[in-house]
């Protein structure tokens, strides 16, 4: 394993940072936030997205897409995240993508690949039922009636569930709360009768949805995967999606490091220069080095996954657990160091603040997971 | 019996006869509470609310050691102590919140002329006129001398033109006090005169400031060629930084007191970290469920009961408050951010709820307070600031 | 409670600062040391403690003593701690004056007390077992044979254990490891038959033993308050040792800062004093915070324990929590801020982190007494 | 047969007939094992350390690049890497530990004239002379270029006085290569000369330093008129701190793997924080029992990983270690010193163990490497230095 990019990587990764920067700067998040727009994303810029062949990256080329690798979707979303640009790309192009492409049956890639490879269908990953991840928590149960089951409940923050086309849903079919098995994932239709998405108003003004579950039926034919192993799939599934979300936790703590750097090196107290003051140096140079770790995590964990390391579930861990603290760390320095006007809404560097701690809470915080990599660890 | 038992009776009975109903413990909660803080605009939700503010004001209690001649109560320290005991056992509520008792008024006392004591003490004391301050300016943050905004002597007149920052209630308010610039050419820390300013005056204008946590009582505040009497000058002209260095002090010591009032009214409120720990995260056999989250719970409550002690033991010492200010406020507003933190990541992503039905209304509000507490650390004087003040003045560090 | 020294704790305070630097600088320490002294005190100066009476402050005037309370012998145990004088004042006055005073029998005080106060006798408390201070986990029998008890077993890193002639021993009498109840406190004679002091050499030279027991006989009047309740017993005592303790690392921790301020304003680097370096400068205003915070956990626990505070319990583990993580803190930060000389045994320095890691594991570290705090505030 | 192949199977031979049987893999446990150094004094427990070593150096190989004409192997890259394979096949031991061969060889290979790599290369090269450092001083610290010990030039000689400090084995070297001020009315850095010292010359003594952990290597090294041909001024005079920068970066790496190794080498050996944890505190389900500690422990191991991590990527992209050496180093002896600190917490007071038969070897040996590990955060500049490096040459921030 060489944890360094391949040239193709790179071009990604370069071809992300343009975009970024020319098509969606952070006043493009800043329009859609203050418009409260409906789906806090943009169609148009999803179109030019789709153009560069970003949703199917994750997906074989017999089904159009490019089959880049976890790295590869990974790093545009680290490029993404530096200006917060807001798209569907984390739960379509990551979760939606590589469900349906590892554990669908073929006549579900049919159906559905094609679609996200040409941005006409959206997913969302419905897993968690109160305010702490936690896959085994799963309570909503899928009853089996004939040959369909009969799904009643609600699902909480679910990421882009305001607006996705396809629900992935983590669904009990046997066992009890706390266990991981007896779990069953089923692909659902968001306008399937019964379900009622509302839209959720957080801190970093992205789009999630709580979802109810009322009387839903969904057919046998749209089981995820097998049934009664919903638990070690999902946990594929969240171990691919925790390590793109550490990489964009990565450019949001790159980012807001970069614009505190530039600060320190523009603002003038006392008549000097307060990138000259030693101890925000020092602190500056700490944070360098963290975010030095959290590169190396994440490669890392990128490139098992591409790999299929038996140390991907430890790695995906140790990659959510570093990006998460460091980006705490970062996102309050940057704040701090900006003084002022650091806490007021019409500066930027805020929104990396808030976007911090809900992106800390995806898929397990970094105590869910540092308990997580001691257990895998045997400690 | 004696003076001050007398005194006692005589205000037991006036607060019995003038501390109208809802404006005591055991108030029908369907009336609504003001917030007074009084002046030209103030309007009242609950006309009690006034009448209060206007009886304590004609008497002089909001200010009740300030001499009567000035429109104060006149009264000893002693009595002080009884007016406040006997309001304690009627529950009664402090009349009027203000700057102006707070900052400007002890100013005036001690450099204010007879005029200006005479003119603004009074008005200060019943609440009719309301005052913001106004220190910061965009460009200066910590380094507070270097403010930028100008009074120029025009012979009758300064006229001044600049920004402030920060002004707190700013849109509300009917006068400032300022700190100028009326000495351009001097040391920076010598041409800065301390001014009050009529904000009715043409050129004054005031823009809201949106924090991070949404709405704030921040302002902008815009001066456009305002003419400013010269008697509204206080203290000599360019001796004004010792006035704001008194008032700073005295800043920082109020806003030390953030963290640990706020651990104290959030215990047993629901609005602490061990309640919503157990709450969102579990409890088993009385203790909370995670053992990653509880091992970093019990070392903040351990750091909060140090603090809480020693800022105890700062007042049964008393006096040294000066030589240890900037410790508390740099510790209590950096306890109070980490108090935050911890709540919000128990919470889960309950605790970044921002608005709508979903979300319970204590975790919207938790969400603003966790953003609001950022500026605690920077406002009154940054955490670095307080950081060079210990090392140097405390611990008698050299400057390079 | 009022949080401030009375005027004959002050006066306490004041004597044991000039006997500590008149009569003890740190070079005494490093005197017994470097000698390899078999008590690693010095008998002349406890004797010279002894006629200040610092034995018997603990201890009732009935007796001898002086009756000022935990607080008076806490802020002298300070003072001394400020040139790590070494004496066995800590196990003598705090511990053995502390529990026979308020567990034992008449004759016991009687046949102890007088001596303790005029420094003929000696005493150490022998709790733990193994590397980890937790007096539950207590394996000793203490078997009754007629009026007699037989015990067998080892009692390790015991304070003042090499020299004490009074060993006040926790072994059970019912229950099983684990239990805190079924335990029992007895006086044993050190130069009892069958008994054998190992005399441990730790980091920071200080008196320690092993003690092995092997069939020694304890007579029934020998028990140290009630029989079967010597875990509570033992848990206060400890308390009243922990805050002393707590009290000697505060001063431990104030010296340590006091000598490396005094290196920062004296020592130039690139042509200024290191102390005028703006990252040195926050550290130590930090420290400074720390070692404020444990004046008022060490104040308010001592204050707690002499007025009989319903809260001593969580008081003393605050205090030693807190001055076990500033004392950790000021004497690693100590070390590296003095540079290649704080590294090297000539200089002193280093004896404070030594001494400070042995300090921290007395009656229960940092965690140990987190964990307690945890527990006894209920969550 | 390619040459390539030709030279494998020659060095297979000839390790073969000339590695004696205790060098290699496999070797009879009771034999005593040297640490070998080389030099004038050198001393073998074992006579066939002597004898590898004497081969070894006949051949050049234990600097197989260097040319032949200076005692080197005269080797390829490729031949080296065949060399190494074949001694890794049999388990062959490093000939020759030396300062010479890390850090004065490339120094004459870069600046020494033809007479000087004639003179010493071979010499380092056989292990006939044994060198040790002189750059540090009482006084300097980290400001190393304040170093005062100077030399005089007296026509044919320099004659030299002062002291160095922390030059390790001192007492066991034969030479010593120094910077020394040459230029005393120059700027500092540009009067400094790099000079090699004949430790047996007159007026040349040493003294060893105990360390905190117990007796070291290091030493203080005196210099009292001592008398040094000017043929021994390593580049030119005034010029010895471009050659003094380059071989501290050359240190700085060499140090910051430390951490890691130390965690690689405990790892399994039983000194490693988690068995300790285990066996100290106890375990329950395969965790450490303790949740306290295992919070504390996990977040360790993560960041461990995570830096490991990094010196891999660091090794993978190449060429760019010189940027990131200062945070290596940092981070290296930061991470070491903590985990000595959670090991020795975990020991309890085991793991405070000084001598005795009381306690365990390992314990023991526990208490004197966590000692060791603070000086690892002083010397080859202090965490303090490269946190200004990173800051200033990495991140550019502005200078005063």
């Amino acid at each position: 394993m060489k944890l360094v990019l391949t040239e193709e990587e790179q071009f990604l990764k370069d071809t992300a940072k343009s975009f970024a920067d020319e098509r969606s700067p952070i006043t493009h998040f800043r329009s859609l936030r203050d418009h409260n727009d409906p789906l806090l994303w943009d169609q148009d810029l999803w179109n030019e997205m789709t153009k560069l062949g970003w949703p199917g990256i994750l997906i074989p080329e017999e089904y159009g897409g490019s089959d880049f690798g976890i790295t590869g979707i990974s790093v545009i979303l680290n490029e993404c995240a530096k200006t917060l640009t807001p798209s569907p790309l984390f739960a379509t192009g990551v979760i939606g993508a590589y469900s349906i492409t590892n554990f669908g049956t073929e006549e579900q890639k049919q159906k559905y690949l094609p679609k996200i490879v040409n941005g006409e269908l959206t997913t969302s990953l419905a897993i968690d039922e109160s305010s702490h991840h936690n896959p085994a928590n799963t309570e909503i149960i899928a009853k089996k009636e004939g040959s369909n089951f009969i799904v009643n409940g609600k699902k909480t923050f679910v990421i882009d569930g305001a607006s996705a086309d396809l629900i992935i849903l983590l669904a009990r079919t046997s066992g009890n709360k706390g266990d991981m098995a007896g779990l069953t994932l089923f692909l659902v239709n968001s306008d399937s009768k019964g379900i009622d998405k509302i839209k959720l108003d957080m801190a970093d003004s992205r789009n999630y949805a709580n979802i109810n579950f009322s009387e839903v039926e969904i057919p046998d034919s749209n089981i995820l995967g097998d049934l009664e192993t919903g638990g070690e799939t999902v946990e594929d599934i969240l171990d691919i999606g925790r390590i793109a979300m550490a990489s964009e936790m990565l450019g949001n703590a790159e980012a807001a490091f970069e614009m505190t750097l530039d600060y320190l090196k523009q603002r003038k107290q006392f008549g000097v220069l307060i990138g000259s003051f030693q101890a925000l140096q020092h602190r500056a140079a700490e944070m360098f080095c963290e975010i030095e770790l959290t590169k190396s995590s994440v490669m890392g964990a990128m490139k098992a996954a591409d790999e299929g390391s038996n140390e991907l579930q430890r790695l995906s861990s140790l990659a959510k657990t570093v990006a998460g603290e460091t980006l705490h760390l970062v996102s309050n320095e940057a704040v701090q160091m900006h003084g002022g006007i650091g806490v007021t809404d019409e500066y930027d560097i805020g929104f990396f603040l808030k976007r911090a701690r809900v992106a800390e809470q995806i898929f397990g915080s970094s105590k869910y997971h540092t308990e997580r990599y001691a257990n895998l660890s045997g400690f | 019996m004696n003076d001050l038992d007398k005194f006692r009776e005589d205000t037991k009975n006036w607060l019995d006869k003038n501390c109208p109903p809802s404006m005591r413990s055991g108030a029908d909660p369907t009336i609504p509470v003001d917030e007074v803080w009084g002046g030209r605009n103030a309007k009242y939700k609950n006309p009690e609310s006034k009448i209060w503010l206007d009886r304590m004001g004609e008497k002089g209690w909001t200010m009740p050691t300030v001499p009567k001649e000035y429109g104060g109560g006149g009264l000893t320290k002693e009595e002080v102590k009884v007016l406040n005991e006997e309001m304690f056992v009627i529950g009664a509520k402090s009349p009027l919140l203000s700057f102006g008792i707070w900052m400007l008024a002890p100013v005036l006392l001690e450099y204010g002329t007879e005029e200006q004591k005479k003119e603004h003490l009074p008005k200060i004391i019943k609440g009719e006129i309301r005052w913001c301050q106004g220190y910061s300016e965009p460009g200066s943050g910590s380094d507070l001398a270097s403010l930028a905004t100008k009074a120029e002597d025009t012979g009758d007149t300064f006229l001044v033109n600049g920004q402030k920052v920060w002004t707190s209630y700013a849109d509300k308010a009917d006068w400032i006090f300022a700190l100028v610039r009326t000495g351009p050419k001097e040391p920076k820390h010598d041409g800065i005169s301390f001014l009050l300013i009529d904000m009715e005056t043409k050129g004054v204008t005031t823009k809201p400031i949106t924090l991070i946590s949404g709405k704030s009582p921040f302002c902008e505040t815009f001066f456009d060629d305002v003419e400013v009497p010269k008697g509204n000058l206080i203290g000599e002209l360019n001796a004004g930084w010792t006035i704001a260095k008194k008032l700073l002090q005295h800043e920082r010591a109020f806003i030390s007191n953030f963290g640990l009032a706020g651990a104290v009214a959030g215990a047993g409120s629901g609005r602490d970290v061990v309640s919503i720990a157990k709450k969102r995260l579990g409890e088993e056999n009385g203790k909370i469920k995670n053992s990653f989250y509880r091992s970093e719970i019990a070392s903040h409550k351990i750091k909060e009961h140090a603090f809480g002690l020693t800022l105890k033991r700062a007042g049964d010492e008393g006096g040294k408050a000066s030589a240890t200010a900037s410790m508390f406020k740099l510790y209590g507003t950096e306890h109070n951010k980490k108090r935050h933190e911890l709540m919000v990541a128990a919470s889960g992503v309950d605790g970044l709820a921002w608005d709508g039905d979903e979300f319970d209304e204590n975790d919207k509000n938790l969400t603003r307070a966790w953003l609001r507490t950022k500026g605690n650390s920077i406002e009154g004087g940054t955490s670095e600031v307080q950081l060079n003040v210990i090392s140097k003045r405390v611990l008698g560090l050299p400057t390079q």
